[in-house]
């Protein structure tokens, strides 16, 4: 507790995009109830701060913290054990945190390369050829940046996580939904659920929130989606041929991707209990091809060209492998 | 580990290895192009009832195979059998346990001639005359071939045959000039290195 | 690769012909090598690509998943959902940089013990070839060694 | 039409010259459009085999390395003669059926600057290639001269219907591709009993008494059945059974004058080409006197009901065979 | 996970078998058990001991009184393959108060001792196999079999020899039975032979009573010139439609006198009952004892249904049975087990060209012979040549026709051998002609089979150890024209013969019916490679299929004589009693199941099951899995794609945790580092 009474809040933003850091803007005048019921005593985006202030504060200090972003170098694995030691709770927050999200992808290639692509290939103007050096003498002496990881790691590979907030980012009424309870629990009316629970999301998948009709399916074909000239708008987009992930997918999104038309892409990850994302989509998709013959069977998978791309766009860090080869083989060892 | 390594080779798992006799049959097998089956054997006998030479022959496949069984390399290898094979390859489609009959029989004869095993010469020096022929020219040269054949082996029966060489001539069946094709050399090139590869088991 | 190399695999057989057939080579004393160790499911079908995750995760060189010939399932067709997914797994595998070739499908009917134990020498020799997987051994998010979760483990590199 | 690699085998230009020149008459008409492959060799006939194996390959693969070289327009390889059909379809089949023999006969073949990927061409025999290509209903479509009246045996030899690796042939003992030929031909059928069997091969060389006697059981079969003429479709046959007719009576004391004549050359004929172009004259027993009722109605001989003729019986039903209906 | 799978809580035990030496002269087991006392201590390990035989009664106490004393909730056996034993242990895991599904049995004899030559690794795979079963048991659940209750009606698939038999079995013990025959009549393949061997007692003779007694018992409805159409349903309690095709006859009116088939103008060859060897007319009853004695009329055939014009029939009917307006019937029956008896197809003997079947007229199949041989066959039992009147001479008859061959059947047709032998007496006996038998191996291996065979040799018939290579009429030397030669190895001459005879009778090998993977399918069961139908064990349940409820007699499941048939035919249904009795069966709770809450109601599974287990809710929007309908194959389970199915028995959780425990030792272990 805070001289004023009010419980601290800290959000940390860290291998991410900051999507999430506006989702949580994004819920409007629910804001407010944060600033009334907390002391903000930690947030980057939102205010000044230094991190010796929070190795200050004593430990288990801060009631909640957000955290969002995956742990690609050294800093942001630092912090994430300092919030870990100074909150009571700690929420991965947003797709990121939780299972690497698009940032884990880079868990296929090998650093070098990853630097390659950002310092050396064409769409970069860097004419001194200058990469970043993680020793650098200056004249006031030796500055260092924090060392880069081979792979990209989700948050509860590092530390110990309370609870799993999903969504790319998550979606605000989800958000608002949790402050709210948080707040309840504050004020007595309301107990938090089991630890390791996912919060601000649903317990099956998003198919349960989707309007579209289904039948039993049979799949001759996969296309993407730019090549379907008309689109059923009532029909299941699997059964049209389309790669739509909501059958794995975690609801609580209001399964917007396919009501707007486009196939869920699965951001809100695997449902509850479920061990490999991709693998109940593999697993999935596999089980209703409609064919018994290896030629044909291939010819119609032809239709999904970059399968990990596919089943693994939010989940490879967080996944059973985690990683491709490449990557935690670092420089082409064996 | 070495267990993992040493198991079942093809070959090896329908013999007790301990006994050297079966040896010969698997040094058959393994010479043989394709897979010879030839361990499959139930000694039916189809072989030798297809056989159009089978009159002729020391002794029908069948029995030879029954004897590389019991390890009766040289009988074997002195039998007419194979020398007597037409390779008409009914008894190969006939077999009721796709043995590759024929196969086996090429595979005897190069064994008899390389230990020298054959007990009429007739055969094998007409292999190896067409051979020669072939690896000096490319392509094969009736006329040469069968004059010097001839007169080694039947020289009593040219005259008989002096009327069908004659009439072959005179209706230019049969050249006198051999033909050489052009990559004579690197058709030899191919055969020695083919030799080499022969000469390691 | 170190000679001494000798691969591990996990290999799904099903309780209606494959694992029988593992029985028969047992029984005709067939012999194959030691680096697979079987786990029966009910059916090829019943086989979930986590399992071969799993497998390659936890230090498997190799996955081996047979079953009833095409036409033969003691379940009428339900291998053929097995060769399916086999087929999409590989291609998944194959994005991660594991060789196809570390995971395998055959047929084995309950009478092919020789022909199974053939099969599982050849992959194992094949595996062989390949050199070890050497998958990182981070702890997995499965049953009682949740809580590992949290150890933090380091990344070979 | 489509075109085809060619491989004419030794015996095209020598002993069986009659094949070839019949062969390139009819060609046009068939409209058989064929590469000769570059330079080939010989294909080792059934001796090389007997020496050594390798080599006896390698032999083979060399050809098949040219041919698959020349392979753009079409990947099928016909040889007109049954031993160079079967080595070289054979070659091509055990070197994808046993990887050591590939790995052999390719490493020999790189000495040369060659290499061959098993199962890269299709090796197909000449025969084959008419009936199921070009068709008997086009073959029919060209007849301006039917052979009728001509008592034709149709004599396939062993190496064509067998080992038969990819099941081009109705059956490996009676198969009815050539009979169905000839009789689109116009000519009279017999059902020859000992069409595949064997014609005595390098035994007329190494064993001639062995020889004499499988060259009388198929001339006296073709006589029982009153045949005027054997049909081949193979040199080392033709060959046999034609040069050393003479031998083999001489040998039993019989005095058989059967004329062996190639399948091409009766094409040939009923496409209403002219004899001397399509190399007669050249077969030792003269098929003169056969050849002298083509063209010209023949009269039905009163002896025809003697002649052995395979009747069905009408006491009990004969079980159908398949086909019955348009082979009869 | 759930609260009842947690290590901590689990008290395990582990019994490492000796299988006398079997297992311990590969695997030191000793060393098994110790380790696994050790260093499996924290995944709840409480006990673990190796004994010399964990089967026999003393090891099975073993594990009872250890249940009591140490209060265990867990039991591993490591032994033999759970095929064997598995029920063994977990009855003594019963006997010992725990529930049977919360025993594990892991092989370590057929996976390891009995197939691996290399001690330590042996023993190293040992353990591994050992932890897997650890992890694997902690998560197993205590289970109850599923029971469902037996109809007390059976169907019988096949009107041959083993149906007769199986139909007449269960209807005598009182219960109801549907006999469903495909042909005209019942009968099979038994009612166009003349003599059986070895007795020769006249097949008629024995086979017409039962014909009778099926025909006129009450327990028996029987369905001839039927079809099975449809199978639904399960073990107990299967709902089957059946195509009663339209036989043109009113079986209430007619009276079986025949004036139809005299008065009918249109002659066919009958290729079904007289093997293409005789005629019958349009309309027709197949043989005189045919039961039902109703004939049935052939449509493609009739010229008044392809012409429009005839109905002699029609006309001479004195009952006025002949109805042209019939059409097929729909019948669905209940019943609550399946017996398969459909029997064989002779092999077609034209397929082996060299022995010129359908070329050479006096080639003939076993089965013409059959007919020729039957006094009531269409020679009047006068074995002749094809013209229908020469008596031959000299008779060769070759064996192995299509069987023992890789170019046809692999396997031994079984009853050639024996067939030969009687038609070579046959032959002997009525014309006394000169009989040849060739054959490669006499297989004469039952009660006085071979006594037949020493009687046949005491009558002359001449036998030729060798397989025939052709028949041909090409003749070749004096004394073969118009003969049919027989050139053959004499394999113990050594020697090729040609022996010139008049008459070549195939003794062809048995097939599996034409459409036997289709019957396979339509009743949910598996055929073996070559075509026969795979029986639940091939030693210990030969009668009994992998699918409950569903039984195979005679040679649908594999060739064999009229003996074994009859006696196959009564076991099945002496199996099908036995449950009928016990009013209800029990079933493996292996299961799948649906989480409704998970379930989105996608409806990726409900088109996997081919058993139509899974059902979909469009008012819940959530499929449910029907547990009887459900065999537990799991492929709904692994494709689920919100993890919302689970499978009892093989959960994932039970199959992860056994790859952990597997995977806890690698073959990089000190122990192999040595042997490298």
């Amino acid at each position: 507790m805070s001289e004023n009474g009010k419980p601290k809040f800290a959000m940390y933003w860290a291998a991410s995009c900051g999507g999430c850091e506006i989702a949580v803007l994004n819920i409007g005048e629910k804001i407010l109830d944060v600033d009334a019921n907390f002391e903000v005593a930690f947030w980057p985006v939102a205010m000044d701060a230094k991190y010796k202030d929070v190795e200050a504060m004593p430990d288990k200090s801060i009631l909640l913290t957000l955290f969002n972003g995956g742990i690609r170098n050294a800093e942001n694995e630092e912090l994430a054990h300092l919030l870990r030691r100074k909150s009571q709770i700690l929420v991965a927050f947003g797709s990121c945190a939780c299972e690497g999200c698009i940032p884990g992808l880079a868990n296929l290639s090998k650093p070098q390369v990853i630097f390659d692509t950002v310092y050396r290939s064409v769409s970069t103007e860097n004419p001194e050829k200058l990469e970043p050096q993680y020793e650098y003498q200056m004249p006031e002496g030796t500055i260092h940046i924090p060392q880069f990881y081979p792979v990209l790691k989700t948050l509860d590979q590092v530390v110990h996580v309370d609870y799993y907030m999903p969504g790319c980012p998550p979606e605000s009424h989800q958000i608002a939904a949790v402050i709210d309870l948080v707040i309840k629990v504050l004020h007595g009316e309301a107990t938090l659920p089991p630890p390791g629970t996912t919060i601000g999301a649903g317990g099956s998948t998003v198919c349960d929130e989707c309007s579209r009709t289904r039948n039993v399916k049979a799949i001759k074909q996969f296309v993407r989606i730019q090549d379907v000239a008309h689109i059923d708008p009532d029909l299941c987009l699997l059964e049209q041929g389309i790669p739509c992930n909501g059958p794995a997918t975690r609801d609580g999104c209001g399964a917007l991707c396919p009501s707007a038309g486009a196939q869920c892409i699965g951001c809100y990850g695997p449902a509850e209990g479920v061990l490999d994302y991709g693998a109940r989509l593999i697993a999935a998709y596999a089980s209703v091809i409609d064919s018994n013959d290896p030629e044909e069977i291939d010819r119609i998978l032809d239709g999904i060209p970059d399968p990990v791309g596919q089943f693994y766009r939010f989940n490879l860090a967080g996944s059973m492998l985690r990683a491709g080869t490449p990557a935690w083989r670092g420089n082409g060892s064996s | 580990m070495t267990t993992a390594t040493q198991t079942i080779k093809p070959t090896s798992r329908f013999f007790d290895p301990t006994n050297p006799n079966l040896r010969f049959l698997e040094e058959v097998s393994a010479a043989t192009a394709g897979v010879a089956r030839l361990e499959m054997c139930i000694q039916c006998g189809t072989c030798g009832g297809s056989c159009p030479s089978a009159l002729d022959m020391d002794h029908t496949p069948r029995m030879l195979f029954a004897m590389i069984r019991a390890g009766m390399r040289e009988e074997a290898l002195r039998s007419n059998t194979p020398w007597m094979c037409v390779s008409c390859y009914h008894c190969v489609v006939r077999c009721p346990q796709d043995v590759h009959i024929p196969d086996v029989m090429y595979t005897l004869k190069g064994m008899a001639i390389r230990t020298k095993l054959y007990k009429d010469s007739t055969a094998p020096d007409f292999s190896s005359t067409f051979v020669d022929m072939v690896e000096s020219y490319g392509r094969s040269f009736e006329f040469g071939l069968a004059t010097r054949h001839y007169l080694k082996h039947f020289p009593l029966r040219l005259p008989g045959m002096a009327p069908m060489g004659l009439g072959m001539l005179s209706k230019h069946r049969m050249g006198i000039k051999p033909k050489r094709i052009e990559g004579i050399d690197q058709l030899k090139a191919i055969l020695d290195r083919a030799k080499e590869l022969e000469a390691v088991p | 690769m170190s000679e001494s190399f000798e691969p591990v695999i996990i290999g799904f057989t099903c309780n209606w012909c494959s694992y029988r057939a593992a029985d028969l080579a047992g029984t005709a004393r067939v012999k194959y090598p030691p680096n697979i160790r079987l786990i029966r499911l009910m059916c090829s079908g019943r086989l979930d690509p986590t399992f071969v995750f799993k497998a390659l995760a936890g230090g498997a060189d190799g996955v081996m998943i047979t079953g009833c010939h095409p036409g033969e399932c003691h379940y009428i067709e339900q291998n053929y959902k097995a060769l399916r997914r086999y087929l999409l797994l590989r291609r998944t595998l194959e994005g991660m940089g594991i060789e196809r070739e570390r995971v395998k499908l055959v047929w084995a009917s309950a009478a092919e013990g020789v022909k199974l134990a053939e099969e599982i020498t050849k992959f194992v020799e094949e595996i062989r070839v390949l050199g070890p997987l050497n998958w990182p051994k981070w702890p997995q998010p499965n049953g009682h060694h949740i809580e590992e979760k949290a150890k933090v483990e380091e990344v070979p590199a | 039409m489509s075109k085809y690699l060619f491989y004419p085998g030794c015996a095209m230009e020598t002993s069986a010259k009659a094949y070839c020149d019949s062969l390139t008459a009819i060609q046009p008409i068939l409209g058989l459009d064929v590469i000769e492959v570059e330079d080939w060799n010989c294909c080792g006939a059934t001796e090389y085999l007997g020496i050594s194996l390798t080599p006896a390959y390698a032999l083979i693969g060399r050809n098949l390395a040219l041919a698959s070289k020349q392979a753009t327009e079409t990947k099928t390889l016909i040889a007109s003669c049954s031993a160079c059909y079967l080595n070289l379809a054979k070659a091509d089949h055990y070197m994808q059926e046993r990887p050591l023999l590939n790995e052999n006969v390719n490493t020999a073949l790189a000495a040369g600057g060659l290499s061959y990927q098993p199962g890269t061409l299709e090796l197909r025999h000449l025969l084959d290639v008419i009936i199921n290509d070009i068709g008997l209903d086009y073959v029919r479509s060209k007849v301006v001269n039917p052979l009728k009246g001509l008592r034709v045996a149709p004599y396939l030899g062993c190496m064509v219907p067998r080992p038969d690796y990819d099941h081009r042939w109705s059956d490996h003992e009676h198969p009815d591709e050539l009979d169905r030929l000839i009789a689109a031909l116009g000519a009279e059928v017999i059902d020859f009993p000992l069409k595949t069997h064997c014609c005595g091969g390098h035994m007329t060389q190494i064993g001639p008494s062995t020889a004499f006697e499988l060259i009388r059981r198929l001339i006296s079969s073709a006589d029982q059945y009153q045949a005027d003429i054997m049909v081949t479709v193979c040199p080392m046959c033709q060959m046999n059974l034609d040069a050393y007719q003479g031998e083999t009576n001489r040998y039993f004391h019989t005095n058989y004058q059967m004329p062996i004549v190639f399948f091409t050359q009766l094409m040939g004929l009923a496409f209403g080409l002219e004899a001397k172009h399509l190399g007669f004259g050249k077969e030792l027993v003269s098929a003169g006197k056969a050849l002298g009722r083509i063209g010209i109605e023949v009269p039905e001989p009163e002896e025809k009901q003697a002649r052995p003729k395979r009747t069905k019986p009408t006491g009990l039903p004969m079980p159908t065979m398949p086909g019955d209906e348009e082979v009869n | 996970m759930a609260p009842d799978t947690n290590p901590e809580k689990e008290k395990i035990g582990v019994y490492v078998c000796h299988c006398g030496t079997n297992i311990a002269g590969i695997v030191d087991v000793e060393d098994v058990a110790t380790w696994a006392g050790e260093e499996l201590k924290d995944r709840g390990v409480v006990v673990a001991r190796d004994y010399k035989f964990m089967c026999s009664s003393l090891g099975q106490e073993l594990i009872e009184n250890d249940i009591q004393e140490l209060g265990l909730t867990r039991v591993v056996v490591a032994a033999c393959s759970p095929h064997l034993h598995e029920q063994t242990f977990r009855n003594a895991s019963a006997k010992g108060g725990l529930n049977p599904y919360l025993c594990e049995l892991v092989s370590i004899r057929e996976q390891v001792s009995w197939v691996h030559t290399d001690k330590k690794a042996a023993t190293l795979k040992s353990k591994a196999i050992v932890s897997g079963g650890v992890e694997r048991v902690i998560h197993h659940e205590p289970l109850e079999p599923l029971h469902v209750p037996i109809h007390p009606a059976s169907l019988v698939v096949g009107g041959g020899i083993a149906g007769i038999q199986s139909a007449l079995e269960l209807a005598d013990a009182g219960y109801p039975v549907y006999l469903v025959e495909r042909e005209p009549s019942i009968g099979g393949h038994m009612a166009q032979f003349d003599k059986t061997f070895p007795t020769l007692d006249c097949s008629a003779c024995i086979l017409t009573p039962k014909m009778v007694s099926v025909g006129s018992h009450p327990n028996i409805t029987m369905l001839t010139w039927s079809e099975v159409e449809r199978v639904d349903g399960y073990v107990g309690n299967f709902t089957v439609t059946i195509r009663k095709k339209a036989r043109y006859v009113n079986e209430e009116l007619c009276t079986g006198c025949g004036i139809c088939q005299e008065k009918c103008p249109k002659k066919i060859i009958d290729t079904v009952y007289e093997a293409g060897l005789g005629y019958r007319k349009a309309i027709y009853t197949p043989f005189p004892q045919a039961v039902p004695k109703y004939p049935v009329l052939d449509r493609p055939n009739c010229t008044y249904f392809q012409k429009g014009t005839c109905k002699a029939c029609e006309k001479f009917c004195p009952t006025g049975a002949i109805d042209f307006t019939q059409e097929d019937e729909l019948i669905t029956v209940q019943v609550g087990n399946v017996i398969l008896a459909t029997g064989y197809d002779l092999f077609d003997a034209r397929r082996v060209s060299q022995y010129g079947y359908g070329r050479l007229a006096n080639v003939f199949t076993s089965l013409e012979f059959e007919r020729l041989s039957n006094a009531a066959g269409p020679t009047n039992g006068n074995i002749v040549l094809r013209d229908g009147v020469t008596v031959p001479k000299s008779v060769g008859i070759i064996h192995c026709v299509g069987s023992r061959d890789r170019n046809f059947n692999n396997y031994c047709s079984v009853i050639c051998c024996m067939q030969g032998l009687k038609f070579a007496h046959l032959v002997h006996e009525r014309t006394g002609a000169t009989v040849y038998n060739f054959y490669i191996d006499m297989r004469t291996a039952y009660k006085s089979y071979d006594e037949f065979y020493q009687r046949v040799l005491e009558e002359g018939t001449l036998f030729v150890r060798g397989k025939v290579a052709e028949v041909t009429d090409a003749a070749r030397l004096p004394g073969e024209e118009g003969k049919l030669i027989i050139q053959v190895e004499d394999t113990l001459v050594g020697k090729q013969r040609r022996i010139p005879v008049d008459m070549v009778v195939l003794s062809s090998g048995l097939e599996p019916r034409h459409d036997a993977k289709d019957v396979a399918h339509l009743f949910g069961i598996s055929c073996s490679s070559d075509g026969w139908l795979i029986e639940k064990h091939p030693k210990l349940d030969p009668v009994a299929t992998m699918t409950e409820g569903i039984f195979i007699a005679g040679c649908v499941q594999g060739p064999k004589d009229i003996p074994t048939s009859v006696s196959q035919g009564a076991a099945a249904s002496a199996r099908i009693l036995g449950r009928i009795q016990q009013g209800e069966i029990a079933l493996e709770p292996v299961r799948a199941s649906v989480d409704e809450a998970k379930c989105s109601g996608c409806r990726i599974c409900n088109d996997l099951c081919p058993f139509s287990a899974i059902l979909f809710h469009e008012d819940r929007m959530v499929s449910e899995i029907n547990p009887a309908l459900c065999q537990g194959c799991g492929t709904c389970v692994a494709a689920c794609p919100a993890g919302a199915i689970s499978g009892t028995g093989f959960s994932n959780e039970q199959i992860l945790s056994q790859i952990e425990g597997l995977l806890m030792l690698n073959l990089e272990h000190p122990l192999v580092a040595e042997l490298a």
